[in-house]
């Protein structure tokens, strides 16, 4: 039995946490008796509360600790995960709100849905036992499903909603049973002690086996959050049936959360099993950027064709988790960075697009975007070639950093086959380069996007060059995470 | 200046992302300013040609910054004789496809002149990285001016050329891409002078070679990989055509010269029969498929996988000449003098700057006439010297030039490439000398059927003949072409210095103990 | 003197760029004058040259102007060497084109391209120049191509022709299939020597010899029938002769310059120059020599059959080509020198004055509708009849020296062969004077067959064709007789060729000659004249005396007839074989192997397969939840199956 | 066999046998009453591992609380059996076959040895004083606290959620009929205009 | 004497008849919501299992836990149900296919 000993200070700790939690409550309260006309303010205190969220866990940047008897942990990884997570939800609130307007999907309780679910990223992001872990998950998940219920009535995105909650359900359930399996044969839930007892040397053969079998589960939750093949069938209906504001929110932020679970479970965890869970995901990597970049030549609908890039480019990241020494986690880090704020720009992009009484979703919806405005259509370009591994965009640099470490662990097969499959997926990048340039508009194309959501998406865009020609410190950030 | 190279790099790229600001509603000091900057880079990147030491095989105009802690990557850049001539082709080149697209092009003009100005500075960019990731950087980012050049100002099947296009040569290159990061963990370095150095069993140099070749071959572009580039020439616009064929393809054939045979010297010997073969095909097969073709892009384009060919050859050529005993003493094989390994080598790059020369003027007067009638069909034309005897006249020289005629460049390289491969085998020359004939039966023949004979097509008589523009492009060029002809010394001298160099590195063997 | 060999060559260059580039501002008359004073120029000098070198005996230049390319010790430049034999060449040239410059004036009087035909010519003059003022193959090679340009160039003058521009392209392929092979030959001197410089190579002949190559062939004889390859492009050495009666399609002063006297004669002049190589190969030299007679005797009788004036000229040359090309077999060089010498003459005045002829009939040349000129146009007809007897080699004219030396040499040749190659140019005679006769004949004598209103209008043509018709004809007349003693024997060639003692041809020539004029006594003794006598006399029974017999010969005769008049196949074949076959060839590659096979089936097929897959991928995605649930489990299963047979773990222990 | 070893199996019948009934009937309110039957069973086993509060936790919160809803869900939406039964065998075979699979995988593993009870044993007895309610709110209270409070915004979620998505303001959902739009017929959609001939003319 | 073990397999049979479940009663989404409970249920027996044999209340603890948690994804996913009612008409799963591909 654990002895339990609190010092009020460590709160600060979880300053964080703490903070977003009373932001939520609060802003829950400000709304219900709010009057109408200041209604449009909790999107502002939303915002705000994030940022503060991401100021006071900046701070925390160096810190660590384990708290709360172990159930909570703070250092760098945490820390700097939470800044991202705040950071990239600001951006992603930021899109989020001209698409929610223009749609009349605009509702407060979104905005809480949405810290709710930030919370509970938070919470995954720092959980040092299989507890806190499961409960963050769960707080993370619930307010997704809601979130994308939120439109309801749309029936596309109440089928999204449904779906994402039945799979995600039952994967909890396959998590569970990896916990519980975990639980049984170390006797712990707390990370720590896990790790030490899968490190010990008198591990019997059989103790080894059930330790692997519950491993097999807990990768398959991992996966199916991240969303890799074969678990990955959610992805595209969701993405599609989801508000795209929701889709872009689903596509960044959680990944974040996904991979933090990953790094609790299975390298602060289980780092001694690292050559049993490497082996699935490299089948189950493989698998994921194949399956994606096939899947995704056929689509027609952007937001289904992001999906199936995401799959894929989630195979690039578990490719760095495959090669088991901490630079390839850091590559993996930086990828999923690169990734989310690849993402972001692209489904800003689209919502752009949204004006009142128009949906864009269809990559038809871009056609002759560069005449009507090529800003954006150029930040579009960007992002697609990005995506597509194009230098000088960022996701060159975070797919060259994967390649890198994957190769220099001796999977040059494995790089190979990555390789041809980005080519693959380059065709459907720039089937979208082709629709914005290539194409003439057969209507036209207005943009009634706010300013505000103007200039993040071009600062969003320029980044992605911009940290395209000065990857250094980022790279180096994601590699001293671990 | 200590930066030239930069300055040379980022001056058009900064250049033209104003010109993209610029916009397209005022083209015309789009046209101007792009006009001036191509020019002012032209005028700055003559300081490389004139402030060259000849004497040195040693990198010039050096620039070094770190770039990627990470992996070791800088900013490193620098020039030598293999790749300043390329540089000045390519500032060349830009110059007249902005001025060729001056009254031609009417949509989205500002953008027009910017991605050509973009694409000038990536292409110098990857003709002056010393560091493996750099340069790899420049060579994968230079597609995508190149993507969109072809798909937006592009004819009829745009879309397909520029996507396929993107893809092969994108699909070529990231084998490279990982046979870069594979040497670089083996030498923890993405520097090409630490790769030139890097020892490599056989095995791991022949896995790099072919990933080099793949890329280098697609660009080049080599039979059989070569079907994206008739596409390409044919839907681009005009300018696109020269500076694809220009410049672009070049980038392939500097990659040989630059990685390919001294980082795998041992492969290069061990598969230099293959690429000899497939260079063959080129010059051989592919002068008879130009031979059939309706379309006269298609033809040059054919034309120019077939001229490419020569470069190929004349590189790995080298391998059937000389060779190296374990003194590292040069030993020549079956008789040759070492003279014949640098014709081979040095044939190779003058061919490909000639080919810069003429596959740019060939396109440019396709490019005149497609203007006119809107048509590169041959059967649209016939007795075009009626109305454009001016114009004739240089289409002939080009023509000429691009069937070998001594006294344009187009002989030069050839001539140089044939001599040497002779001495590799006999048979290497026969089948590249067979070009002479081919190359100018299909070449001629289009002639015939374009500029002689009786005028068909009742439009052909309206034409009017080049204007001064035009004229002045094409005059440019021709002299381009007969100064290369007539004194090709200049250049051969630029790059004798470093071609020794390689040729020596080429010849010397990485894996001890095999001689 | 580096300065007059200089002036020599770019005088006409001069000339040709300035008209060229600005012949539509500077009007007819400058234009002409200016190339003329620049051909003249040259002519001047080069008589100056030959009186330093030949007749003085001055020393052999041989001088770099400029590197053209000096890579490690290779050392490639455009240089001058001139010496006795370049002499002789620069004479010829520059004379003949000065001719051709003048007659051009009155010839194309008419024509549109006036100005740019003048620069042609003098462009062309440059371009020979270059070839025989050479001191190293890759200049030679540089001229031998650009002569063909100009060439091409001036068959295709009269663009619109589609005949022209048919003949032009053909004319410049063919050329090319010789130059291939010239092309190859040089590479090998490169390969052997290790140089391309002329002195520097044949004074280390000794590199070559003994050398093999392709596993026992000499390599000396693979070299020279390589060089060889491009001398029969060039002097249109069957098969290779195809181009060359095509090339009448060019205005006839290009064809009296070009076709004639100068271009086509490059090849013999190459040969000569080589002489230190040919000299090693008895083989090469007996390829050489059987080629020449087949050509000498085939052409020959090609000509027969003709009825276009410039197509039996044309054959005509083709045939004396061949003389030329057998007497350097039999290593008589300066023989084929001096044939080539006064070839240029009474080939260029017999050309020329077909022009006459032709431009008097306004651009008429069938030599059917033709006959009784000689009245009307008697300038024309006495020097055409001049240019008819040296071509025929009627005793005291020109060619009478020069086609008798060939034969004699060919008589004292040892080589396999030999006697055949006499043979046939001994019939060659008989033939040469059939047709040529049978041309004069039709032309100017007899019956006039011109429709009235031609007939009305014809007169003598103007000076400027009169004038080097005269001019012409002196040389052709006399200078036979003159130069054959110095030329052959006396050294005027002595110092650029050389020849093996074993070939003795040459020397016993000179053993049996004794003078000019003695051999024009003699020659009613010869077999030749002879020959020469029954050709003409056959000539004048068929087409004065009984024209109808040569009807009954053609339907008797019919398959000869067919051969002759279908050219013995040779443009079926190649039409057949190399046009529609590379065509066909083409075709096919393009078609069915890179469009097909590689673009469609390989390139866009593994594009269309990622495609397929992701179309069969697709369908799982079947969007019921239940079967996402299920591909889970199951995958679940899977993986679970796949771990603990992994785990090595054996559950029954 | 001792007592308390019945009793599991007793148990153990009753929660794998009720489960089987639930998963294969035919009827959801019925299977839901048969899931109720297995959680009591369960329950029952849990008493048996010394786990009463959450024992009856279980029974709390499951059987009255969320299978209430549950009911209550399934009253309300009162969904067509017959075809929410359809095609029931299809998948039949391939479940049983999966599930077995799994069984099995299972069953080797767990029975591997380390949780045999050669390995394990049995754990020591609490006495009678012992209250799993004490112990477990000792460690909720103390070591799992956060998680304890992280439960609390769990149910937050739930309650803002549950309102928020059912909540109805006004409708705005446009929702499909299918049988209506299969029955429609042809002169519910189609009028047949008499038009008079003449009418063409005049209007011209 | 009850192993540990005959729980785990105990469990791990009820897991699985939670799993055929969910193959069987593919159709009806309340079904399969119930069946994920079953795997709930099956998994809470485990950790109370391992809780009582390991002598460890952290198990416990955790299915408390999990107890809450599934009711709050119960009220959430009947939720999205009654949504989906509304929106459709029904809660056939068979016609909730408009996504996929």
């Amino acid at each position: 039995m654990m002895n339990f000993n609190f010092n009020i200070s460590e709160l600060i700790f979880v300053m964080p946490e703490l903070f977003l939690l009373a932001a939520i409550s609060s802003i829950l309260l400000f709304d219900l008796y709010i009057k109408e006309q200041f209604k449009k303010f909790t999107y502002h205190l939303s915002q705000l509360a994030l940022l503060i969220t991401g100021l006071l866990a900046f701070n925390l940047i160096g810190e660590s600790a384990t708290i709360f008897s172990g159930t909570f942990v703070l250092d760098t990884l945490g820390s700097t995960f939470k800044v991202f997570i705040a950071g990239f939800s600001i951006i992603a609130l930021v899109y989020s709100r001209h698409y929610l307007s223009v749609h009349g999907l605009l509702r407060n309780e979104y905005y809480i849905l949405a810290l709710m679910s930030i919370l509970g990223m938070l919470v995954m992001v720092s959980g040092h036992s299989l507890l806190t872990l499961y409960l963050g998950l769960e707080i993370m998940s619930l307010s997704l499903y809601a979130l994308i219920a939120t439109a309801r009535d749309r029936a596309f995105a109440i089928e999204a909603a449904l779906k994402y909650f039945v799979l995600g359900a039952i994967a909890s359930g396959l998590l569970l049973y990896g916990m519980s399996m975990i639980y049984g044969i170390t006797g712990n839930l707390d990370i720590a002690q896990i790790a030490s007892f899968a490190s010990l040397v008198t591990l019997e053969p059989q103790e080894t086996l059930i330790l692997n079998f519950g491993l097999v589960f807990l990768v398959i939750g991992v996966a199916f959050k991240l969303g890799a093949v074969p678990f990955h069938m959610w992805v595209p209906d969701v993405y599609q049936g989801s508000p795209t504001s929701v889709t872009m929110f689903l596509s960044t932020v959680p990944k974040i959360a996904a991979v933090a679970l990953l790094v609790r479970l299975l390298i602060d965890g289980l780092s001694d099993f690292q050559h049993y869970w490497a082996d699935l995901f490299m089948i189950l990597a493989v698998l994921s950027i194949a399956v994606g970049s096939l899947v995704a030549l056929t689509q027609v609908n952007i937001k289904r064709m992001l999906a199936y890039s995401t799959i894929s480019h989630i195979g690039f990241v578990l490719l760095g988790f495959v090669t088991g020494v901490l630079e390839g986690y850091g590559s993996a880090i930086f990828y999923v960075f690169v990734y989310i704020l690849m993402s972001l720009a692209a489904f800003g992009s689209i919502i752009v697009l949204n004006r009142s009484g128009f949906e864009a979703d269809q990559i038809s919806d871009f056609r002759g975007l560069s005449k009507h405005s090529p800003w954006f259509a150029l930040i579009m370009l960007a992002v697609m070639l990005s995506m597509a591994g194009v230098p000088p965009f960022i996701g060159f640099y975070s797919k060259l950093f994967i390649l890198q470490q994957v190769v220099s662990e001796g999977y040059v097969i494995l790089a190979v086959i990555a390789v041809i499959f980005a080519v693959i997926s380059a065709y459907y990048y720039l089937q979208i380069i082709k629709t914005m340039y290539f194409d003439d508009a057969d209507k036209e194309i207005v943009i009634s996007a706010p300013l505000d959501l103007k200039a993040v998406l071009s600062i969003n865009g320029a980044l992605i060059l911009i940290i395209g020609l000065i990857p250094s410190y980022w790279m180096n950030l994601s590699v001293s995470l671990f | 200046m200590d930066s030239l190279l930069s300055i040379l790099i980022w001056l058009p790229i900064i250049g033209g992302s104003s010109v993209l600001l610029i916009g397209n509603e005022r083209s015309l000091i789009a046209k101007w300013i792009s006009v001036g900057i191509s020019i002012l880079v032209f005028i700055l990147s003559i300081n490389l040609f004139l402030d060259f030491d000849t004497s040195t095989s040693a990198m010039q105009f050096v620039e070094k910054t770190s770039w990627i802690s990470q992996f070791n990557i800088f900013y490193h850049l620098g020039v030598d004789g293999i790749s300043m001539p390329l540089i000045i082709l390519t500032t060349f080149s830009t110059i007249l496809v902005i001025i060729a697209g001056w009254e031609v092009i009417q949509n989205r003009v500002a953008d027009y002149m910017a991605a050509f100005l973009i694409m000038e500075g990536i292409i110098i960019g990857v003709f002056s990285a010393m560091d493996s990731m750099l340069y790899y950087v420049f060579w994968e980012a230079a597609l995508i001016p190149m993507l969109l050049i072809i798909g937006v100002w592009g004819g009829q099947n745009r879309v397909y050329a520029a996507i396929k296009f993107f893809l092969y040569t994108f699909l070529g290159s990231v084998f490279m891409l990982v046979s870069l990061i594979y040497m670089y963990n083996l030498g923890d370095s993405f520097a090409i002078s630490d790769m030139h150095s890097l020892p490599l069993t056989l095995a791991q140099q022949s896995w790099i070679f072919w990933a080099f070749f793949l890329a280098f071959a697609v660009k080049v572009p080599m039979f059989p990989v070569h079907t994206w580039l008739p596409d390409a020439h044919v839907q681009a616009p005009t300018g696109g055509s020269v500076i694809l064929a220009a410049i672009m393809l070049k980038m392939g054939g500097y990659g040989f010269f630059r990685f390919s045979l001294p980082i795998t010297p041992d492969a290069s010997s061990y598969f230099a029969f293959v690429v000899i073969v497939l260079s063959l095909i080129a010059i051989v097969y592919i002068g008879f498929v130009a031979l059939v073709q309706k379309d006269m892009k298609k033809l040059i384009a054919y034309s120019s996988i077939s001229h490419m060919g020569f470069v190929t050859l004349g590189v790995f050529a080298l391998f059937s000449i000389m060779k190296m005993d374990s003194s590292g003493e040069l030993l020549s094989i079956a008789g040759a003098s070492i003279e014949s390994a640098y014709l081979g080598l040095e044939g190779a790059m003058i061919q490909m700057v000639s080919h810069g020369f003429i596959s740019a003027a060939m396109f440019l007067v396709v490019g005149v006439l497609y203007d006119r009638l809107h048509s590169r069909e041959i059967s649209t034309y016939g007795g075009v010297v009626n109305s454009m005897p001016k114009f004739t006249g240089f289409a002939v020289l080009f023509a000429m030039a691009n069937a070998g005629l001594p006294g344009t460049s187009g002989f030069v390289g050839e001539f140089m490439v044939i001599l040497g491969a002779l001495q590799a085998n006999f048979w290497y020359a026969f089948l590249a000398a067979m070009t002479l004939i081919v190359g100018a039966a299909y070449t001629l023949w289009m002639v015939k059927r374009v500029f002689w004979g009786a005028v068909n097509n009742p439009e052909v008589s309206t034409l009017s003949d080049i204007n001064a523009r035009e004229f002045g492009i094409l005059a440019i060029l021709a002299a381009a072409v007969l100064w290369l002809g007539v004194y090709p010394q200049p250049v051969i001298e630029a790059m004798h210095v470093s071609i020794a160099n390689l040729l020596e590195q080429a010849l010397t063997t990485k894996i001890p103990g095999i001689l | 003197m580096l300065n007059i060999y200089l002036t020599i060559v770019l005088a006409p260059l001069i000339g040709s760029i300035v008209v060229g580039l600005a012949g539509n501002r500077l009007g007819r008359k400058l234009s002409h004058s200016i190339t003329i004073l620049g051909v003249a120029i040259s002519t001047i000098l080069s008589l100056y040259v030959f009186n330093y070198h030949v007749l003085n005996n001055g020393d052999i230049f041989n001088q770099n102007i400029y590197t053209w390319m000096q890579i490690g010790g290779l050392n490639i430049s455009v240089g001058f060497l001139v010496d006795k034999l370049t002499s002789v060449m620069l004479v010829v040239v520059s004379f003949v084109s000065l001719m051709v410059h003048i007659y051009t004036i009155g010839y194309m009087h008419d024509d549109k391209g006036y100005t740019k035909f003048f620069s042609y010519i003098s462009l062309f003059t440059f371009a020979m120049f270059t070839l025989v003022i050479s001191n190293n193959f890759m200049q030679l090679f540089f001229g031998w191509e650009a002569v063909g340009l100009v060439s091409y160039l001036l068959i295709g003058f009269w663009h619109h022709k589609e005949s022209a521009i048919e003949a032009n392209l053909k004319a410049f392929l063919v050329n090319r299939v010789g130059d291939f092979g010239f092309l190859l030959g040089i590479a090998f001197v490169l390969m052997f020597f290790g140089t391309l410089d002329y002195v520097e190579t044949f004074s280390q002949t000794d590199l070559i010899i003994g050398q093999t190559l392709f596993g026992g062939f000499s390599a000396t004889t693979i070299v020279c029938l390589l060089l060889f390859v491009g001398a029969m492009g060039k002097s249109a050495q069957v098969p290779l002769h195809v181009w060359l009666p095509g090339s009448m399609e060019g205005p006839t002063p290009i064809s009296a310059l070009i076709h004639a006297a100068t271009m086509v004669t490059a090849g013999i002049f190459m040969v000569s120059r080589m002489s230190p190589l040919f000299e090693l190969s008895d083989v090469a030299l007996t390829v050489v020599m059987v080629i020449g007679a087949v050509t000498a005797l085939f052409m020959g009788l090609l000509g027969v059959v003709q009825n276009d004036i410039k197509r039996v000229v044309a054959y005509s040359t083709l045939s004396q080509l061949g003389y030329m090309t057998v007497a350097l077999g039999v290593s008589a060089y300066s023989v084929a020198i001096f044939h080539l010498m006064t070839h240029a003459f009474f080939k260029a005045l017999l050309f020329l004055a077909a022009g006459s002829v032709i431009v008097a009939l306004h651009h008429e040349q069938d030599i059917r509708k033709m006959g009784g000129l000689r009245k009307k146009m008697p300038i024309t007809y006495i020097t055409s009849l001049l240019g008819t007897l040296a071509l025929i080699g009627f005793p005291g004219f020109a060619g009478f020296y020069s086609k008798d030396m060939i034969i004699e040499a060919v008589h004292y040749s040892d080589l396999p062969f030999a006697g055949w190659a006499y043979f046939a140019v001994l019939i060659g005679v008989f033939i040469t004077a059939f047709y040529s006769l049978r041309l004069l004949f039709l032309v100017f004598h007899g019956e006039s067959r011109l429709d009235s209103h031609t007939e009305e209008q014809l007169h003598e043509t103007g000076l400027s064709i009169t004038v080097p018709l005269v001019l012409l004809a002196i040389p052709s007349v006399i200078i036979g007789y003159f130069t054959i003693e110095p030329m052959l024997f006396g050294g005027w060639l002595d110092n650029a060729i050389a020849i093996d003692s074993s070939h003795h041809a040459l020397a016993e020539l000179k053993d049996h000659f004794y003078s000019a004029f003695a051999l024009l006594t003699h020659s009613v003794a010869t077999p030749p004249f002879w020959m020469m006598v029954g050709g003409a006399v056959s000539a004048w029974v068929f087409c004065l005396y009984r024209t109808d017999w040569a009807d009954q010969i053609q339907s008797r005769f019919k398959r000869t007839n067919y051969v002759l008049n279908s050219l013995y196949g040779f443009d079926r074949l190649n039409d057949i074989v190399f046009v529609k076959g590379s065509v066909k060839l083409g075709n096919l590659l393009w078609k069915i192997s890179d469009m097909a096979l590689i673009d469609k089936l390989i390139v866009n097929g593994s594009a269309k397969f990622a495609r397929y897959l992701g179309l069969v991928i697709k369908p799982v995605q079947t969007g019921y939840v239940y079967h996402y649930a299920f591909f889970m489990i199951v995958s679940l299963m899977l993986i679970l199956v796949w771990v603990l047979i992994a785990s090595n773990y054996s559950f029954f222990s | 066999m001792e007592f308390t070893s019945i009793l599991f199996y007793v148990f153990s019948l009753f929660f794998v046998g009720s489960s089987f009934v639930m998963i294969v009937s035919r009827n959801t309110a019925k299977a839901a009453l048969w899931l109720i039957l297995t959680f009591f069973s369960a329950a029952s086993l849990w008493l048996l591992l010394e786990a009463e509060f959450l024992a009856i936790t279980l029974i709390l919160i499951y059987v009255g609380a969320v299978m209430v809803l549950f009911m209550f869900v399934i009253k309300m939406l009162d969904t067509d059996q017959s075809t929410l039964r359809a095609q029931f065998t299809r998948y039949l075979p391939l479940g049983i076959f999966v599930s077995l699979i799994v069984i099995v995988q299972m069953t080797l593993v767990l029975n591997a040895g380390p949780f045999d009870l050669d390995t394990v044993g049995l754990p020591e007895q609490h006495g009678a004083s012992y209250s799993n309610i004490t112990a477990i709110a000792q460690q909720l209270y103390t070591v799992y606290v956060y998680p304890f409070e992280l439960a609390a915004i769990l149910l937050l979620i739930a309650i803002i959620a549950a309102i928020t998505l059912v909540h109805r303001t006004q409708v705005k959902s446009k929702k499909q009929n299918i049988s209506e739009q299969i029955n429609v017929q042809a002169k519910d959609r189609m009028r047949f205009a008499s038009i008079k001939k003449n009418s063409t003319k005049e209007s011209k | 004497m009850i192993a540990l073990s005959d729980y785990l397999i105990l469990s791990s049979i009820v897991f699985c008849i939670g799993l055929a479940g969910i193959f069987i009663n593919r159709t009806n989404i309340i079904m399969i919501l119930m069946c994920v409970e079953l795997i709930l249920a099956a998994v809470n027996t485990n950790f109370i299992a391992f809780s009582y044999y390991g002598s460890d209340l952290s198990g416990q603890i955790f299915v408390f836990f999990i107890l809450t948690v599934a009711a709050a994804e119960v009220a959430i996913g009947l939720a999205i149900l009654t949504l989906m009612y509304r929106n459709r008409g029904s809660i056939d799963i068979d016609v909730t296919n408009t996504l996929k591909g």
